[in-house]
């Protein structure tokens, strides 16, 4: 178990927190803002997956792919805001978790209707393939800190868009009257669009940055909302800041669990078992940690108090 | 249009049918199928007591109908491979039906009196997120357990046994289940009409009353819960038996949904519509899924057309006092 | 072991800046009806809370009937004899007028565990029920929506509840607001009737209400007590004139 | 030259139960218009019937004789409505300054002349508007209406729960916004100060018109009848 061995795996950990923030930070808006849980959050995360797939395959640009994958996402995430999400603001939860359930069955199986049911491949482009060599013999892919780097500009880029800029400044005044900005005649519903569209954008290229490491294919967007939800559950509903230190906490937790408890159990059974059971509750970790957050801090790490 | 004790009478006469019909025109396969809906409505029922009455949106229903599927496989297994259970369990299984569904119950109450006691503090979007992670644990506990089969699942060849009846005939086996969800019918109807019951449904509308008059909503809730856990547990290890076999998707989220689409479109808050979100939930898997192998996909748009328009479910259009 | 059934000891509470209830001690005695008025603001509703347990206090002491009750639940507070109606009221609207007596029976007599006897079939329970609807004038709605009432209707459904409990205290707050001249005499006669049974801690902003129906007034005014006294004595006080019109008027 | 607004016959509800039984208003340009009556008497409400936050209204509002009734309250804003809402209802995770800016809308009204009549919030304005007293949120309040440079200020009990000298340095302020000629709806209860400052006096009672006119024809038993205490 050395040294470069471990920190190799916190980059991994690192990676996958990374990509969970540009998962997790369109939901918590959606979630904060409009109070709307969105099951479908996963499905936009596919769209861009398969809109990278697609335009690679037609341009051969990576880059294109990639821009082409966020704006698939944003223009498939207007789409269903405009024509569904409007209509169920109001509703109340069980009816938004039904009618977002039923978006995911449309968008899966749409895609598969037009893409078919095999899985796409969306290659690393050659320029990153290879991987650094840094100090303490690290060999890390530079793909994997490519990553790693998109997502910390995408978070410092969302983190002043929020803090900053006149449309930040309105989102989180909707998140805490939502009636009273209206009264001062913001129009609420535009301001919604817009932060839907935004988070399924950022879902999407999260897709397209991970559909280059793991395949393109129906349903993998799945996964990884349930992964997102347990990060803003963590992170305190609403806050950007929270989806961050979520992301990054679930990421390294998962990533460091399946590593070190196999080790650990091997202590004490065989290594057979030992793999089996620690991998087991390596996947449960962050469950757990979910659990235990929402039995001390009810409204998570950053959440405010409703 | 006809009063909601007529119309489940009629649903219980078909549903009784059936097997007759499916004999007479030689289609075992019909038979099969009817199980399958009686099963899926046990456990649509357990979820409607508290997500319908009680006004709680379980997300992670499948951990219990996954429970008591992993339950009846387990000691089915070891009872057929004669092996010991757990190192310290001097044991080695059971094929008799009747106790499997006895440890079923058992365990899946008291995972559901667990699961009850933490997600129950909270409520709202934190409730539906917490039964939804509580699911998604024994989901990958059960994937990463090799000693059960993890990802591929875990058959055992032979339904449990029932006294003097063979089970592995399927109108035989059919009947059990039907059995079965005449007793949990009756038992929910007297506890929905009884005391309790009343008490459940104020808890659903406004637990601030039920306070001021001097009933603490919690312990109402975890109450309804384990009982709720109970039920979709056995129809569990009924699946189990059903397809002999048993694999991770009955703890998977997807199966969560499931129930609920199923308790939702049936129309929620009634006690047997269940039983018809079930019959049409198989109706369309069946005839769409020969169509289309993408039958999910009229599924989706039905149910946002539902969750827009209609809002009240199949019973509603049956029914004469239609309350939406 | 004074007579009073309720006895207020020195309460305080304060959200972050604002000190809603400040040392406020009061003591509610039997068959007396107490009205608590103040502007807006001034800490009733807080009051109110902190009484019934939904607020916690920061400190100071509430007894019922010489017990105390300070670190007790809603519900607890509720079986020790507390029975209240809601500012914006808070009745099952989905249960019909009887249901919702029966709820309240139900939580009295403590049978909520009862899952076997079919309650539109216990007599005893519907008797109960209606006795209590024919004191508040609903027995004829008996069977009808919660949901369907007039306002005033479904005030007196609320205060039936309360008395349906059989408490200590009635705790009412506001339960004239918005009602028309005629329910809110027919309310008033319904509290001259249940007086006797259990002392009234009433909040109320219609001063006729208040001063028909009072034996004592406490005012609140920033979350302190400024005067208790009779109604007499409240409407001579010069303090009160300014607490309600700003300054000399 | 049409009144500023035109209020006839309105009625409004909350869920099912009926709160106004149509109220009559009417405002002229520059003027002060003051709503009075005890609490629960519908003033607030008829506040939120105008500015299009009740959900179930009914009867004819005209602004600057534009109909804006069942209109949704951004649009009715934009036409010139700067809300001081009762409570306050600043946003707590905001700071003075952004509260300011957020539904800003270029006029005369701009920070700079905020911190001339509010001395006080121009020192506190990278801080959090949650860490404001009572009466330095009142004036957050007043200051962000002001910033959307309506044509009619509603103040909907402006100086509720303020200490007095706080209450006078609010009253200080109002005085100085009517002298820049903004039209200007009053709820208070401080009758003292109504009576020297409002053009026009309507008292409510039951969600009712009662009595309308200017102050010195306000006797003191219609203060008995449907004021005082």
């Amino acid at each position: 178990m050395t040294i470069s061995l471990f920190i190799e795996q916190i980059l991994n950990g690192l990676q996958f927190g990374v990509m969970l923030f540009l998962m997790s930070a369109g939901l918590t808006l959606v979630f904060g803002v409009m109070g709307l849980i969105n099951l479908a959050h996963g499905s936009f995360y596919m769209i861009g997956a398969f809109a990278a797939a697609l335009f690679a395959e037609l341009t051969g640009s990576f880059l294109i792919a990639m821009i082409a994958s966020f704006v698939a996402a944003l223009f498939a995430g207007a789409l269903t805001e405009l024509i569904i999400i409007r209509k169920i603001y109001k509703r109340d939860h069980l009816d938004q978790v039904l009618a977002t359930f039923a978006l995911i069955l449309l968008f899966s199986e749409g895609i598969r209707w037009i893409f078919g049911a095999y899985p796409l491949y969306l290659d690393i482009p050659n320029s990153l393939s290879s991987s650094f060599n840094l100090p303490f013999e690290i060999i890390y892919s530079k793909y994997r800190m490519m990553i790693i780097l998109v997502g910390i500009i995408i978070a410092i880029i969302l983190y002043f868009l929020i803090s900053k800029t006149l449309i930040g400044i309105r989102i989180k005044a909707g998140q805490n009257d939502r009636e009273m900005i209206g009264a001062l005649g913001v129009d609420v519903t535009k301001l919604y669009t817009i932060v839907f569209s935004l988070g399924a954008a950022l879902a999407g290229l999260a897709g397209a940055l991970i559909g280059a490491i793991q395949s393109v294919e129906v349903g993998m967007g799945e996964p990884v909302l349930i992964l997102a939800f347990v990060v803003i559950v963590i992170g305190g509903i609403g806050s950007i800041k929270g989806a961050f230190v979520g992301a990054l906490l679930v990421g390294i937790t998962d990533t460091m669990g399946r590593f070190l408890l196999p080790s650990f159990f091997s202590y004490f059974f065989d290594n057979a078992s030992a793999t089996s059971i620690g991998s087991s509750i390596a996947s449960m970790s962050i469950y757990i940690l979910m659990a235990t957050v929402l039995i001390f801090k009810p409204s998570g790490l950053y959440g405010v108090k409703k | 249009m006809i009063k909601e004790e007529k119309l489940n009478l009629i649903i219980l006469l078909v549903l009784f049918v059936i097997p007759f019909l499916a004999y007479l025109f030689n289609e075992p396969y019909l038979t099969t199928l009817t199980t399958k809906i009686v099963i899926l409505s046990i456990a649509g029922i357990g979820l409607n007591f508290i997500l319908g009455y009680g006004g709680l949106v379980s997300f992670g229903h499948a951990a219990f109908f996954g429970i008591g599927g992993y339950v009846t496989g387990i000691l089915a297994s070891h009872a057929q491979n004669s092996e010991q259970m757990f190192f310290f369990l001097q044991f080695d299984g059971s094929n008799q039906i009747l106790f499997i569904w006895l440890i079923s119950i058992i365990i899946c109450s008291f995972i559901a009196l667990l699961i009850g006691y933490f997600s129950l503090r909270t409520s709202g979007v934190y409730f539906i997120m917490i039964t939804l992670a509580f699911a998604q644990m024994l989901y990958y506990f059960s994937i990463s357990w090799p000693a059960y089969g993890g990802e591929d699942g875990l058959s055992i060849y032979v339904r449990n046994v029932f006294p003097f009846f063979n089970t592995m005939n399927p109108i035989n086996f059919y009947f059990i289940c039907f059995t079965w969800l005449l007793i949990f019918l009756t038992i929910l109807k007297i506890i929905l009409n009884s005391s309790f019951g009343l008490v459940l449904k104020a808890c659903k509308e406004n637990e601030e009353r039920v306070k001021s008059i001097g009933i603490n909503p919690f312990n109402i809730k975890l109450i309804s819960f384990v009982f709720s856990g109970a039920i979709t547990g056995l129809a569990g290890s009924l699946y189990t038996d059903l397809n002999r076999f048993v694999s991770p998707s009955v703890l998977s989220w997807q199966m969560s949904g499931e129930i609920m689409v199923l308790v939702i479109l049936g129309g929620v808050a009634r006690l047997y519509g269940p039983i018809l979100g079930a019959v049409f939930y198989i109706i369309l898997e069946q005839t769409l899924g020969g169509v289309s192998e993408n039958w999910q996909f009229w599924l989706g748009l039905i149910i946002i057309l539902e969750v827009l328009y209609a809002r009240a479910g199949i019973m509603s259009l049956f029914l004469k006092d239609s309350k939406s | 072991m004074t007579n009073s059934i309720l006895k207020i000891d020195n309460l305080s509470k304060g959200f972050h800046a604002v000190r809603a209830c400040e040392n406020i001690s009061l003591e509610i005695n039997k068959n007396e009806v107490h009205a608590l008025i103040g502007p807006n603001g001034a800490g009733k509703s807080t009051l109110i809370k902190l009484i019934t347990g939904f607020l916690e206090q920061e400190y100071g002491k509430i007894f019922l009937d010489n017990q105390e009750i300070s670190f007790l639940t809603p519900e607890e507070r509720a079986q020790k004899g507390i029975a209240r109606s809601f500012q914006v009221s808070s009745i099952i609207n989905n249960f019909s007028v009887v249901q919702n007596i029966k709820l309240a029976l139900i939580g009295k007599n403590k049978n909520y565990l009862d899952f076997l006897t079919n309650i539109n079939l216990n007599k005893k329970l519907l008797k109960e029920a209606f006795y209590y609807l024919e004191e508040v004038g609903l027995n004829k709605k008996a069977n009808e929506l919660a949901s369907s009432l007039s306002h005033g209707e479904k005030r007196k459904l609320e205060i039936c509840i309360a008395i349906s409990m059989a408490p200590k205290i009635f705790l009412f707050d506001e339960p004239m607001a918005g009602l028309d001249g005629e329910s809110s005499e027919l309310i008033l006669q319904l509290f001259k009737k249940i007086k006797k049974r259990a002392p009234i801690l009433l909040i109320e902003h219609d001063m006729d209400t208040v001063f028909s129906l009072a034996d004592r007034v406490s005012v609140l005014d920033y979350g302190k007590v400024i005067v208790t006294g009779t109604v007499s004595e409240i409407k001579k006080n010069k303090t009160v004139k300014k607490v309600y019109l700003g300054t000399e008027h | 030259m049409t009144n500023l607004l035109n209020v006839q016959n309105l009625k409004a509800w909350y869920a099912d139960s009926q709160v106004l039984f149509g109220i009559d208003l009417k405002i002229e340009p520059g003027q002060m218009v003051a709503l009075l009556g005890r609490n629960g008497m519908g003033k607030s409400t008829t506040i939120k019937s105008l500015c299009g936050i009740m959900e179930k209204v009914e009867g004819q509002v005209f602004f600057q004789g534009k109909s804006i009734i069942n209109k949704p309250s951004y649009e009715i804003a934009k036409l010139g409505f700067g809300l001081v809402p009762e409570g306050r209802r600043v946003f707590t995770n905001l700071t003075v300054y952004e509260n300011l800016i957020c539904s800003a809308k270029k006029g005369y009204w701009s920070i700079d002349k905020l911190k001339l009549i509010f001395p006080r919030l121009n020192e506190r304005l990278s801080q959090m508007a949650s860490s404001l007293s009572g009466g330095e949120q009142q004036m957050l309040s007043i200051g962000r209406a002001l910033m959307t440079n309506p044509k009619l200020l509603i103040l909907d009990e402006a100086t509720e729960g303020l200490s007095p000298n706080l209450r006078n340095e609010i009253w200080k302020v109002i005085s100085e916004i009517k002298k820049e000629g903004i039209s200007i709806i009053l709820i208070d209860k401080y009758l003292h100060k109504i009576k020297a400052l409002a053009d026009y006096l309507y008292i409510l009672s039951r969600g009712k018109n009662v009595w309308e006119g200017n102050s010195k024809d306000l006797d003191d038993n219609i203060v008995k009848k449907f004021l005082s205490v």
